[in-house]
């Protein structure tokens, strides 16, 4: 047992924050969010040059060959700066279906292309009747002379309006229902997009299929809800540790504030009820710290990473309400203004704690098979 | 002791319900319901119809539109209004500055002024907070030196809520600032927002709206005769209004609303084949939040039982600490109850993703303000522990 | 609608007052919780001869037909010195299931010779097979040649070794497996009584029952299940209001030491974390108070007392767990000693919060039924 | 970054829940899984089996019975340890006196005392707290006069844990009341507890049980041989010694077996006609708390990982605040599945109910000492503020 990181990864780490601290230092991310599409494409590029964007795929398939904790330290430093780029949505989640289940070709042309930064895929799989699901819903593909048509519609699908190659989810009546998973190109027939900037910055689209032709992602009938929630549960990993990232800074921006913040002629920090606070905010932020670590470590070990994933969510969700709230309140009324960012970083938290199952729903799954273990053991079955 | 109203109450219960929701236009209430943003217009368009029917000021003085009603029926007015999804009479104008001016304005201002304060036919707003000056608003910096019959204002004032809708803004300003006390050299002046000198700056919220506003004052002449009450006694005004009216900083009308929205969204949203609010657990989150609030609203009861000498109770520490966690609680339950959907929020209206839930977490995020402003929760402990506790 | 005593209620609080601070004052609840029965005779009879022990009783009964706010009255002032005579238990559980079944004979001697202080009753309802239930489970009623006999075990019975007559809920087969309620004398054959000291020094037994004789309580073989539900809730709303009582005091007790202890040279109401605490605790005291208060107008005015119960209930559970934990926090270590005070308010309220269902148990009860309206209003149906 | 145990560690592992699952008598192990108060000779006992197999102060030098182990070791040692239900080693003994006498004693006291502390032929106990002065240790009062080749000690200690089973005793006392900073003026005595002038009064807690005492002292002569280290530098060595082995504070062993405990128990009572375990909201209140649980033993890992200097690791503040909290959780939920069975307290043996749900509420109770001893909570916050976040 090891947690602590290696040279590499500590310049790994260095290098990110460099990248990303000069993209993103004082006003400049106002500016990149208030433009479609919501990020920076020469950041982007930037984190492509770097490997960033390859770091879970195998070398052969154009990636860096990394592990967890390296893509982990990737989305804290995203976190930390509340960097808009997509990449847990475009790499971890998108690009990890992808690398599960596409057809090695398809590799050659979606994983190579999205870690060189040339292609952007986003996942739409979300609808307005499902609620943090595996499976499809309303969307439909049937097939007809050899062409796979896909029709329904997808909502809110994150970066749908820029991504320039869809995965999406539907159901196959032919296959009994199955969820299935389809490649669909930004120029497509009966394609409709509508992009929209969400409360956080970021951008997300309703995704309207019609007869739309699509090509199935890797070979088989075989339903893919098993795949996706693998994908998933890496994506919740590596969320809670850009929520890590953002707690810290929220924590960082609020205790400097109660350090230079004059109030009835003295700092702020004079006052224990806020500094108790402020303590407090910090024991949330390691406890979910050490539990976003460790899950990263399950993936990595080849454990459990549905249940690991399920773990850090609601330990990362509980944290993030707390600091998230805590964060503007000790601040006051600079704390709710856009022109400040710790609301950003408020906001952003709140969207990640909503993306992929919010903490209660992960409390849920947990509370089903709480009576399955005596005792959890984290460097046990089965998490390693 | 008894829980029943008595039947007078009982029947102006009945008449302010059936005033709220006949005679107020239903876009008004429905803007209110789905909790987008109310324009000036809907705001004047209503405070006029309330205040033609006596319905807007009824704390003021009889002789300026005042009903002398008890405590319990301004709260059940007041509670009526929020249940009714009726944008209340604006707090700037009928609990502030009114009522100051009722109280310490001279003649020729109560005449200028109070009429067209309960009509909204002046919109004002308010010039307390600095940016150097927050919950310690007594080391305001703005000034106001005379010059014969002006006072030149220079300083700078932030938090103006609504300042753009604005006609008229009431001020604390300095104008003894060798006073010993720094609380005592401080004045109150009215002025237009228009008059040369003043500018306005919108300051972007958290949610992406604007409501509140930086107000710049750069050489600014006000007339003498704008000062309310005597000069260098602000800080006492200020006190007065702040204290004034506090029943209904619970709100518990509006969290009322909230939640009976949220139950009936939760029915709406299916979470593994079934109706959310099927779910146990949310169900007891519901469960237990409107007990909560069935716990505030019958404190306020109990305030407003005991309020009949015009001061405020020092309970009402307790509603504006509860009332604004539970609106937020409310919010936040929203949120939750929309999941997936929440990350919609600014989508338009072809969206598939209903209204309430695209509103939901950019009204989260607004609400954060609820435990900041009217003196923060940080304030209200600080009172209920000095005052009520001895502490 | 008015929430203000009036003089005779106010003049009872003080007597009420009067005599429970001379019996309690100082060291000398110790004394009497240290011997069986756990109470004062003498206090008791004191009550009695206020009055207060026929308080809610008709007058042709031997009470005083006094209403619920005047028992809150009451109740309050026992918990305001942790009174240990069983007020709640003997006058309002079991006496008002006496009052709202027995024959107009069982009265002329139970309930008056409840009121003369003459008799003490007890209610033998659970058992350790139940949990806040109304209905009996393993207790048996049988008639055989005209003689009801019952048997099995009831526990814990509070009180259940000094009564002089306890009312047996049982099972009667040949009602259908009705829950009915019995008599049963001290000095019945094949009763046995063990009897201990409960940790906020009431009592408590073992009631253990072998062909017990038993006298049937009212009239006909009607399953008493919804009279003991209405009884429970008057008892729960009482018992709202002595822990309304206990609360008041513990926050008093814990103020007043924040005032006086010195540490680092200054009095702990210096320190800002701790006075807000305070603050909160005086929040919750406060919310709970209006709640319970209101209750007892429900069941005065006719209204649905079960749920208004149930909502003391849960409001008062919070309240008691977050002030009994704090008090003894803000003392620090003296808090937890036998020989302070403020530990045993503790005990009391975790007492009170577990004899007729605790504050998740009427929270399920809660949920259930939340669907069911829009918004609650006090003032309105079902509660007046 | 590796998650799994090296096979050093998991060899190491194994071989500590073999030992303490057999060597260690089954009938002690019984007693500490129900919770039931263990005696003197039960505590001897386990610490001599331990201290034969060098299980009893492996963080002392080696020449003194240490094991030279890594941080890891050391914490596997004692969960599993906690895990097994042993009763741990004596802390006033092994992780206090025993360290400082190794640290800054002479080598008569090594000899003489650290053998019998590390077999538990003395048992110590701990004698620094005074009546007026709790958390503010610096202003103890006990005083220590100079006459010859004694001193003279007359003052009053309390909260001295199992006082009532102690041979002797390690002191805080003033020894120069003139010092300028009232920390300089302490030193450390050790004298055993029938020397004539002590008298110990035992505390009667509020759950009935009795683990603390006062202890008076009058006229008691101690030779000046059992001064630990110098004069007046008694402070520093109070600090070392309650800086020591942080790393076992959290408890994470015995709060997961609280919780395995509450798992097993919510099956067997039935609420509703079905287990309490498969009512929704329990569920996920006890998986809530293995959660929170999870998170701190993985933080409490972390800590470890990081404390090869020997110094306590900042983050040991959060080791004890949050251990501490969720020690009270885990005893609250054991009383909440009690329910109304909890009443029973203190039944005898020919109860039905059975004895964990008799002995919950007066644990529940005793428990509320975990959040204010060893640095109460509030210094826990304190020492994070202040340390750790700069405020």
């Amino acid at each position: 047992m090891d947690f602590s990181y290696d040279d590499e990864q500590n310049a790994l780490r260095q290098a990110v924050s460099g990248l990303l601290g000069r993209a993103y230092d004082g006003e400049k991310r106002r500016a990149v969010v208030a433009a479609d599409p919501g990020f920076d494409e020469k950041t982007w590029a930037g984190l492509a040059e770097m490997g960033l964007l390859g770091l879970p795929f195998a070398e052969e398939r154009g990636g860096a060959g990394a592990g967890q904790v390296e893509v982990a330290i990737v989305a804290e430093e995203i976190g930390r700066v509340l960097a808009p780029e997509p990449y847990v949505q475009a790499v971890v989640l998108t690009g990890g279906l992808i690398d599960a289940v596409a057809t090695d070709a398809q590799c050659d042309e979606l994983v190579a292309g999205l870690a060189e930064g040339s292609l952007v895929p986003a996942f739409a799989h979300a609808e307005p009747g499902t609620r943090w699901s595996t499976a499809a819903a309303g969307v439909r593909a049937v097939e007809e002379g050899g062409t796979w048509r896909l029709t329904g519609v997808k909502e809110p699908v994150p970066n749908g309006a820029r991504a320039d190659v869809l995965v999406v989810s539907a159901i196959d009546e032919a296959a009994g229902g199955a969820t299935r998973l389809f490649v669909v190109r930004a120029d497509a027939e009966g394609l409709t997009r509508v992009g929209y900037r969400t409360h956080d910055g970021t951008r997300a689209a309703k995704v309207e299929l019609a007869g739309t032709p699509a090509e199935p992602l890797g070979e088989g009938a075989d339903d893919r809800t098993a795949a996706i929630e693998r994908a998933q549960a890496l994506a919740r990993i590596a969320y809670a540790h850009e929520s890590i990232g953002a707690m810290a800074t929220a924590l960082t921006t609020t205790t400097e504030y109660l350090r230079t913040r004059k109030q009835f002629g003295v700092t702020l920090n004079k006052f224990q009820a806020l500094t108790f606070r402020a303590a407090d905010m910090y024991v949330s932020l390691e406890l979910a710290r050490s539990t976003a670590l460790w899950a990263s470590l399950v993936a990595g070990a080849g454990g459990d990473v549905v249940t690991a994933a399920d773990r850090a969510r609601l330990q990362t969700s509980r944290a993030g309400r707390h600091i998230g709230k805590d964060a503007i309140q000790l601040h006051g009324g600079i704390g709710v203004t856009a022109e400040y960012t710790v609301g950003h970083y408020t906001s952003r938290l709140t969207a990640i704690d909503h993306v992929l199952g919010d903490g209660d729903w992960a409390l849920d799954r947990l509370a089903a098979t709480v009576g399955d273990h005596e005792t959890v053991d984290p460097l046990g079955a089965p998490y390693t | 002791m008894r829980l029943q109203l008595s039947p007078e109450d009982e029947a102006f219960r009945q008449e302010m319900r059936t005033f709220f929701t006949t005679k107020v236009p239903q876009a008004t209430r429905d803007a209110v319901a789905a909790r987008r943003d109310v324009g000036r217009e809907q705001y004047v368009e209503t405070q006029r119809i309330l205040n033609a029917a006596g319905l807007a000021v009824p704390h003021w003085p009889v002789e300026w539109g005042g009903r002398d009603w008890t405590p319990l029926q301004r709260h059940i007015w007041r509670e009526e209004m929020q249940l009714a999804c009726v944008p209340e009479p604006l707090a700037f104008n009928t609990s502030m500055i009114g009522p100051v001016i009722a109280a310490f304005g001279d003649d020729a201002q109560k005449q200028r002024f109070l009429p067209a304060t309960a009509n909204l036919d002046i919109w004002w707003c308010q010039g307390f907070s600095e940016p150097d000056a927050g919950s310690d608003l007594a080391s305001l910096r703005t000034t106001a030196v005379r010059e014969g019959d002006e006072y030149v204002v220079n300083g700078q004032k932030t938090w103006t809520t609504l300042g753009q809708y604005a006609d008229w803004i009431f001020c604390l300003v300095r104008t003894d600032p060798t006073a010993e006390k720094k609380q005592r050299g401080i004045s109150m002046l009215v002025f237009p927002m228009d008059t040369p000198g003043v500018t306005l700056r919108p300051i972007e919220l958290i949610d992406g709206g604007f409501e509140v506003n930086e107000v710049f004052f750069e050489d600014v002449r006000v007339p003498a005769e704008y000062l309310i009450g005597e000069e260098n006694r602000g800080w006492d005004y200020a006190k007065f209004l702040l204290g004034n009216e506090r029943a209904g900083i619970a709100r518990v009308g509006a969290t009322k609303r909230l939640l009976a929205d949220a139950k009936q969204l939760a029915t709406e949203v299916r979470a593994d084949g079934r109706p959310l609010s099927e779910d146990p657990r949310m169900a007891a989150r519901i469960a237990e939040l409107e007990n909560e609030l069935l716990a505030l609203e019958l404190t306020a009861l109990r305030v407003v039982a005991h309020s009949t000498d015009g001061k405020p109770h020092p309970a009402s520490s307790v509603l504006k600490l509860r009332g604004s966690e539970l609106q937020q609680a409310a919010t936040e339950l929203i949120v939750d109850i929309a999941g997936p959907l929440s990350l919609a929020s600014f989508a338009g209206e072809d969206s598939q993703v209903p209204e309430w839930a695209r509103a939901a977490t950019p009204e989260y995020l607004n609400y954060r303000k609820v435990t900041i402003y009217g003196g923060s929760n940080e304030v209200q402990r600080t009172i209920i522990a000095g005052t009520i506790l001895g502490l």
